[in-house]
């Protein structure tokens, strides 16, 4: 399945590599004018939302974890927020830290990958990480070290790193022992070192000139660094609850794509993800990371989106010591969740999956089972950034050989770490209104 | 099993990976083993992985492990000329191995469904039912799970590197809970367990180790007797949407958990 | 041979290896110990490792009395059995044994002998055929029935062959189905029991090969008068220790790896005659 | 030596004579709802004050109204955990030069403790020495662990609700192969354990804690403890003429209605204090250098159990229930001079659609009710 010969001054790439799921990418320049960019996506769809319905809500956590196999804890975690706002449920204490924990790990894991095996062979010019390894044996070894303590804390808490089984509506349904989180404070105090490294060692890489003027929209919180709470907020002062979220976003069907994109309503395309929780939450993240952003020569904003490799190397580093300082305080609670009714209610809610701004909105009727679910996930909120990022990229390097322009241009769309799994949950709500 | 020790070990054996519709875990699950990856990179010549490496090298291959469900006519299309290519190919997962949890579209009216669904469906192309990789050509091993357990999977790679028959039980889950020395939920706290229809393999009874009753990603086992197993359900206290939700998930294409759930559908 | 660990397997070298049938291959394997001395009885069986691959029973197949010599032939049928077809001279394999009881050549002395074999199941009664030939005088007749699927799976076909030559013995072979070329007889086995000439009151019958075939050997010999008492089969069932741990052998209140797989007929004949024991 | 008098509070310093010749200390604690055998560290995690319900298919922990340490009856768990491990490399090999080396697998246990066994678990223990240790071959690994045992035997002081030992002789006195036995009396206020020696190891540790002879009516209160138990067992099975019983019925219409509830799902094998099968494990690293084998608990309701080249000799759930019952507790007397069961009642309460062994025995006998 080799790439068709472009003709003219057309970019055509089958099969995006290097990105989960399958998308392909084409591009039509005329002269010096970019005509058209599709970033093409052909994963088939799998109707989430539509069998979601008459499901009961407990099953809500595992059934749309399978949405994704990179980032099932994000879907979960959105999925257990969206239900408990529905039904009035609050939890808190060590239960929330636990949560912030596992999420913790899947961040560490899923960067690690991205930064290591699809990322970073970009930049040192291989085909993939594992070409990488002969020449590059000791960063890779330490990005998959790192993979592996992310793995280590999902595995702990939640069973096993894809799709774990311990997550329900209102907690766990088992919570570890302190001795069964201590092993994992050694594993992460060596993974905050090789973090730290990484931070280092991505700082050092090349960055074309790219600098782009995003909207930038990510969840902020009073203290923390989000994850699994806070408000939806903008670079353009958007300021707004998940349940408001409807009302400013809107989504379309491209007729080239099977996945849906997200606009924000009157506004142009926005960009979720790493270096917008970063440029709304530097002060919220540790001081070592902080220290080690500063020390990669990263300002509080950073704007190019090759740089999103570094970006992503502190949020590990971030969510290693983070998930540390976790470890350290955990008490176990007295029990493991907080025992949830139902009763016809609806309720929303975004958390930060590793890739961006993940959305879950549920109504439910009495008996529990779901009458309506709407899920937004990261890459289909930055698929139309994605598409203005190659035109800008293209139009400023139309200089370039043509094999090194579309290297190039698959390299932009690696800076989002994409993930086409997701973006093709397809979306069923919005439609049927129409 | 044919296997690569039939030949004489001058060529590094070929593997390569394929992908339908799925959520991306099952392949994932071979980046998710940190501490064989280049290992593994050493003893096989990863050939086609287009979530890990751009590269394909040409066909034909001697593994091919394929993950995902056919819901598409190109898919459908796909599929045999990844099978012309491959000598040994082993299905991923419950959704290569039984449609998967998109299979529940095989459930509904279809073309009902459809409309419902696409504002555009001229753009989109699906085929009525999520189907196994079985039901469009000859497989030569599957490896079940919702996902794969990725030591099965480095297992069924070692053992065709070594021409061993893998380890790979069929028995319950049961078995692998009773060895753990687990307390048995659905026994001793009345909470319904799939563990004793459901395959082993998801590394130690997972579910029932986590105190919640197995929900069945493993899919059926050898000699599954569902209907005693709903009859116990029913005394805990299961109403029959319970049971169908319960066989329709992650395995509903399965035909044991299909025909229970149907069983049980008003 | 059996050491104080009766799990562990001892490496043996290939020292010859002996095309027999497409399916079926003759190692002769010889100790990698030079204090190693090996002696079993006819009917016996070894346990047989290949290097990270498993280990599967093997019955010797080879002459009785070669304390550094061991004969096993194998059909490929799985894993392991076609990992042991294809190993070579020098290649190494682990043994474990010799496990199991043996055929009753003791008790058959002064009589006749009536052998049936199928298949495969000729190997582990060659020990048995060398010992009698060997100790001709204590028997009286000896008679061979073999089967096998095609003229092509005819197992030792050389030595039936020289078998056949003897005056001293009768051997009958036939096939399940063949081209017009072969000149031998087409059929089951178990209608020579009724054809042959041999003293039923005073015979020993010694059957080994697929449980159908065993099974319409004994009713046929039956049929002829011979006493249950009389009739030996040889048994298989699935087997991980040969050392009766593992309890998977089970057949009725027997163990096959201790009790058998040789059994009087008359001693199993409840549980051989019921289906799925 | 005759009986003598522990203290309930003088508990702690039998475990610490325990602990001084370097046993590690295993019995019953509180675990996930159920009581199993376990790691102990002291007398405190013993399940005081708990006891248990036990029925086909339903198992419940509740509190009692006293604090008795031993009031329950067996547990999910049985010590053939301990002896007979679950998994166990059982060698590993490597390749060397064209050839290969075994090194037989010697994990040192430390010596263990057992805590609390009762009369029908020691029956089961004995059981099983016959199949590892009295046989024609001796299994290295189950041989080793054995002789190292402390055994603290407890005649029991409550039937559980499937229990029947009576009915197989079996319980609930223990009256052989223990250490020390001990039977636990709550009398008022009073709370002390009636103490037998039945070694000389034991009698060494009892000499090394507070202990005094027996009075007369201490020794009557133990008694009734154990004959009340007796008295009250949840379960009986006419054993009888059983062997024949089950030999000639192996065709009984009744093994089709089992194989309509049972889920061969083989739990009341791996639950069961005697059952001993195993499979076996090859396996190796991605280079083929290095090899191992593992020994894991197998149980005759797989279809694997059975298999030869071709198919499952017992391929239907009717053939594979007949094969685990008749063995259980007929063919067994044949092949080790024992009934297979000691009537602990594990299989009828783990079993997760409640089949009962002692009912089969009643319909295949074609008697009714319980
Ligand atoms: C006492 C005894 C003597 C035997 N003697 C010979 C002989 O001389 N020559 C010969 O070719 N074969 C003999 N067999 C049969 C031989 O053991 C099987 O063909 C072999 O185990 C198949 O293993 P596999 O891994 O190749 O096949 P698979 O079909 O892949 O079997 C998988 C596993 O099942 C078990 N198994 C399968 N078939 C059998 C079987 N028939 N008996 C026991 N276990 C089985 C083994 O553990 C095997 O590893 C004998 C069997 C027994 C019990
Ligand atoms: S908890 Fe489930 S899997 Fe475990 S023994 Fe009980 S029924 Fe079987
Ligand atoms: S068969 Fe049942 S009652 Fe008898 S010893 Fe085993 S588990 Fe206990
Ligand atoms: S009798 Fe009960 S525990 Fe045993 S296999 Fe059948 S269902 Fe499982």
């Amino acid at each position: 399945m080799k790439s068709d010969r472009p003709r003219g001054r057309t970019i055509r790439v089958d099969h995006l590599a290097r990105v989960e799921g399958e998308g392909g990418l084409y591009i039509k320049v005329k002269g010096s004018q970019v005509l058209e960019v599709k970033l093409n996506i052909f994963e088939p769809p799998r109707f989430f939302e539509a069998f979601l319905r008459g499901r009961d809500f407990r099953e809500a956590p595992d059934i749309t974890a399978r949405i994704c196999g990179i980032c099932p804890v994000a879907y979960q975690m959105s999925a257990v927020h969206a239900l408990e706002n529905a039904l009035g449920v609050q939890v808190g204490g060590a239960l929330r830290n636990l949560r912030r924990l596992l999420y913790c790990g899947e961040w560490i894991e899923s960067h690690a990958l991205h930064v290591t095996l699809l990322h970073a062979p970009d930049f040192l010019g291989y085909p993939d990480g594992i070409r990488m390894a002969r020449e590059h044996p000791q960063a890779v070894r330490r990005g998959l070290g790192l993979k592996k303590a992310g793995n280590e804390i999902v595995t702990v808490l939640g069973g096993r790193e894809i799709h774990p089984i311990n997550v329900r509506v209102g907690g766990f349904y088992r919570v570890p022992s302190r001795q069964e989180l201590q092993p994992l404070e050694e594993k992460l105090k060596r993974a905050r070192d090789a973090a730290l490294e990484m931070v280092r060692w991505t700082a050092k890489l090349n960055f074309p000139e790219l600098e782009q003027s995003y909207e930038f929209v990510t969840l902020r919180h009073p203290t923390e660094y989000p994850l699994n709470e806070g408000r939806i907020v903008s670079s353009s002062g958007l300021d707004i609850s998940a349940a408001e979220y409807e009302d400013h976003f809107a989504e379309e069907q491209a007729p080239h794509s099977n996945a849906l994109h997200s606009t924000l309503r009157g506004r142009a395309a926005y960009l979720v993800g790493p270096l917008a929780r970063y440029n709304l939450n530097f002060e919220r993240l540790s001081p070592l990371a902080r220290e080690a952003a500063r020390a990669a020569g990263l300002g509080p904003t950073c704007r190019n989106p090759f740089q999103s490799i570094v970006v992503r190397s502190v949020e590990i580093l971030y969510a290693c010591d983070e998930a540390l300082r976790l470890i350290s305080e955990y008490e176990p609670p007295e029990r493991a969740f907080v025992e949830v009714e139902p009763r016809p209610s609806s309720g929303a809610a975004c958390t930060e999956a590793p890739r961006g701004l993940l959305y879950h909105r549920y109504r439910i009727a009495a008996d529990g089972s779901i009458v309506e679910a709407k899920i937004v996930p990261p890459t289909s909120q930055n698929q139309k950034t994605i598409e203005g990022d190659l035109l800008s990229f293209v139009e400023s390097h139309l200089g370039l050989a043509k094999d090194e322009l579309q290297a190039s241009c698959e390299q932009v769309v690696r800076n989002y770490d994409p993930c086409i799994s997701c973006a093709t949950h397809f979306l069923t709500l919005e439609l049927e209104k129409d | 099993m044919k296997s690569a020790a039939t030949r004489p070990r001058r060529r590094k054996p070929t593997l390569a990976i394929w992908k339908f519709a799925s959520c991306d875990g099952c392949q994932l699950s071979l980046l998710d083993c940190e501490d064989e990856l280049l290992d593994l990179a050493n003893e096989v010549e990863i050939a086609h992985f287009r979530e890990a490496t751009p590269v394909t090298l040409r066909g034909p291959y001697d593994v091919s492990l394929v993950d995902g469900s056919i819901t598409t006519p190109q898919d459908a299309e796909r599929v045999l000329a990844v099978r012309r290519v491959s000598k040994f190919l082993v299905t991923l997962g419950a959704c290569a191995t039984a449609g998967g949890i998109q299979a529940l579209r095989n459930f509904k009216d279809v073309k009902e469904f459809a409309s419902l669904v696409y504002a555009r469906p001229e753009y989109i192309q699906t085929l009525e039912k999520s189907t196994a990789i079985s039901s469009h050509i000859r497989v030569d091993f599957e490896l079940r799970g919702c996902p794969v357990n990725k030591y099965q999977l480095l297992e069924v790679i070692r053992a065709f590197l070594h021409g061993r028959k893998p380890n790979i039980p069929t028995y319950s889950v049961c078995m692998e809970c009773k060895r753990r020395g687990n307390v048995c939920v659905m026994v001793a706290q009345g909470i319904p367990c799939l563990g004793p229809v459901t395959q082993d393999g998801c590394g130690g009874a997972l579910c029932p180790s986590y105190q919640r009753g197995c929900y069945g990603c493993f899919g059926p086992m050898e000699t599954p007797n569902t209907a005693s197993l709903s009859a116990w359900w029913r005394r805990l206290g299961a109403r029959d949407e319970d049971l169908v939700r319960a066989f329709r998930a992650f395995n509903a294409g399965a035909e044991a958990f299909r025909k229970e759930s149907e069983a049980h559908e008003k | 041979m059996i050491g104080e660990n009766p799990l562990i397997p001892e490496p043996w070298i290939v020292r010859r290896v002996r095309k027999e049938t497409r399916d079926i291959r003759t190692l002769e394997l010889g100790p990698s110990r030079p204090e190693t001395s090996f002696l079993f009885s006819p009917g016996q069986f070894n346990m047989l490792y290949v290097f990270g691959v498993g280990e599967v029973p093997i019955s010797m197949s080879g002459q009785p009395g070669r304390s550094r010599t061991l004969v096993h032939t194998v059909r490929g049928v799985g894993a392991v059995s076609c990992a042991i077809s294809r190993l070579r001279p020098g290649g190494v394999v682990g043994v474990r044994g010799p496990f199991g009881s043996c055929w009753p050549l003791e008790q058959a002395k002064g009589q006749d002998v009536v052998i049936v074999a199928g298949g495969i199941g000729l190997a582990p009664l060659r020990p048995a055929v060398y010992a009698l030939l060997s100790a001709r005088q204590d028997y009286r007749r000896i008679l061979l029935f073999y089967g096998a699927r095609t003229p092509r799976d005819l197992l030792f076909a050389k030595e039936l062959e020289r078998w056949r030559g003897r005056l001293d013995m009768t051997v009958e072979v036939t096939v399940d189905s063949a081209s017009s070329a072969w000149r031998g007889d087409v059929g089951v086995v178990t209608r020579f029991i009724s054809s042959s000439e041999f003293e039923t009151e005073n015979a020993t019958a010694l059957l080994c090969g697929p449980e159908v075939m065993m099974r319409f050997a004994v009713r046929a010999l039956q049929g002829r008068g011979l006493a249950s008492e009389k009739i030996y089969v040889s048994m298989e069932r699935n087997m991980k220790c040969a050392a009766g741990f593992c309890g998977r052998c089970q057949f009725g209140p027997t163990f096959v790896c201790r009790d058998g797989p040789v059994f009087s007929y008359a001693a199993i004949r409840r549980w051989f005659e019921t289906r799925e024991i | 030596m005759g009986k003598e008098v522990v203290q309930r509070s003088d508990l702690d310093a039998l475990f610490e004579a325990l602990k001084r010749r370097g046993y590690r200390i295993v019995g019953p604690r509180v675990r996930d709802g159920a009581i199993v055998y376990d790691e102990l560290s002291s007398v405190s995690d013993l399940p005081e004050g708990w006891t248990d319900e036990q029925e086909g298919g339903t198992y419940r922990l509740k509190r009692r109204d006293d604090l008795a340490l031993f009031g329950y009856a067996v547990g999910p768990h049985s010590w053939k955990k301990f002896l007979f491990p679950p998994a166990l490399r059982l060698w590993s090999a490597e390749r060397e030069s064209g050839s290969f080396t075994i090194h037989a697998a010697c994990e040192e246990t430390p010596p263990l403790a057992f805590i609390g066994v009762r009369s029908c678990e020691i029956h089961a223990i004995a059981i099983q020495d016959r199949i590892f240790q009295e046989g024609r071959y001796v299994d290295p690994h189950y041989k080793k662990t054995r002789e190292n045992i402390f055994l603290l035997a407890l005649n029991c002081g409550q039937a559980g609700g499937t229990c029947f030992c009576v009915s197989m002789n079996t319980g609930p006195r223990a009256t052989f192969a223990f250490d020390l036995a001990l039977t636990e009396v709550l009398d008022g206020s009073l709370h002390y354990f009636v103490v037998e020696a039945g070694t000389q190891k034991g009698a060494a540790i009892l000499r090394e804690i507070p202990h005094r002879p027996a009075a007369a009516r201490e020794e009557e209160g133990a008694e009734r403890v154990i004959a009340s138990t007796a008295a009250r067992m949840g379960r009986t099975m006419k054993t009888d003429g059983i062997k024949e019983l089950l030999y000639s019925n192996l065709e009984h219409p009744r093994w089709n209605d089992v194989a309509s509830r049972c889920l061969t799902c083989g739990n009341c094998t791996l639950v069961c204090p005697t059952c001993f099968c195993s499979t076996v494990e090859d396996s190796t690293d991605l280079k083929g250098e290095k090899a191992e084998r593992w020994r894991k608990w197998d149980s005759c309701f797989t279809m694997d159990h059975s298999y030869i080249h071709g198919g499952s000799v017992r391929a239907t759930s009717r053939s594979r229930y007949r094969q685990w019952m008749t063995h259980k507790l007929a063919t067994w007397i044949d092949q080790f001079g024992t009934s297979g069961c000691v009537g602990c009642g594990r299989c009828i309460t783990w079993c997760p659609v409640a089949i009962d062994i002692t009912e089969e025995v009643r319909a295949i006998r074609g008697e009714e009710g319980r």
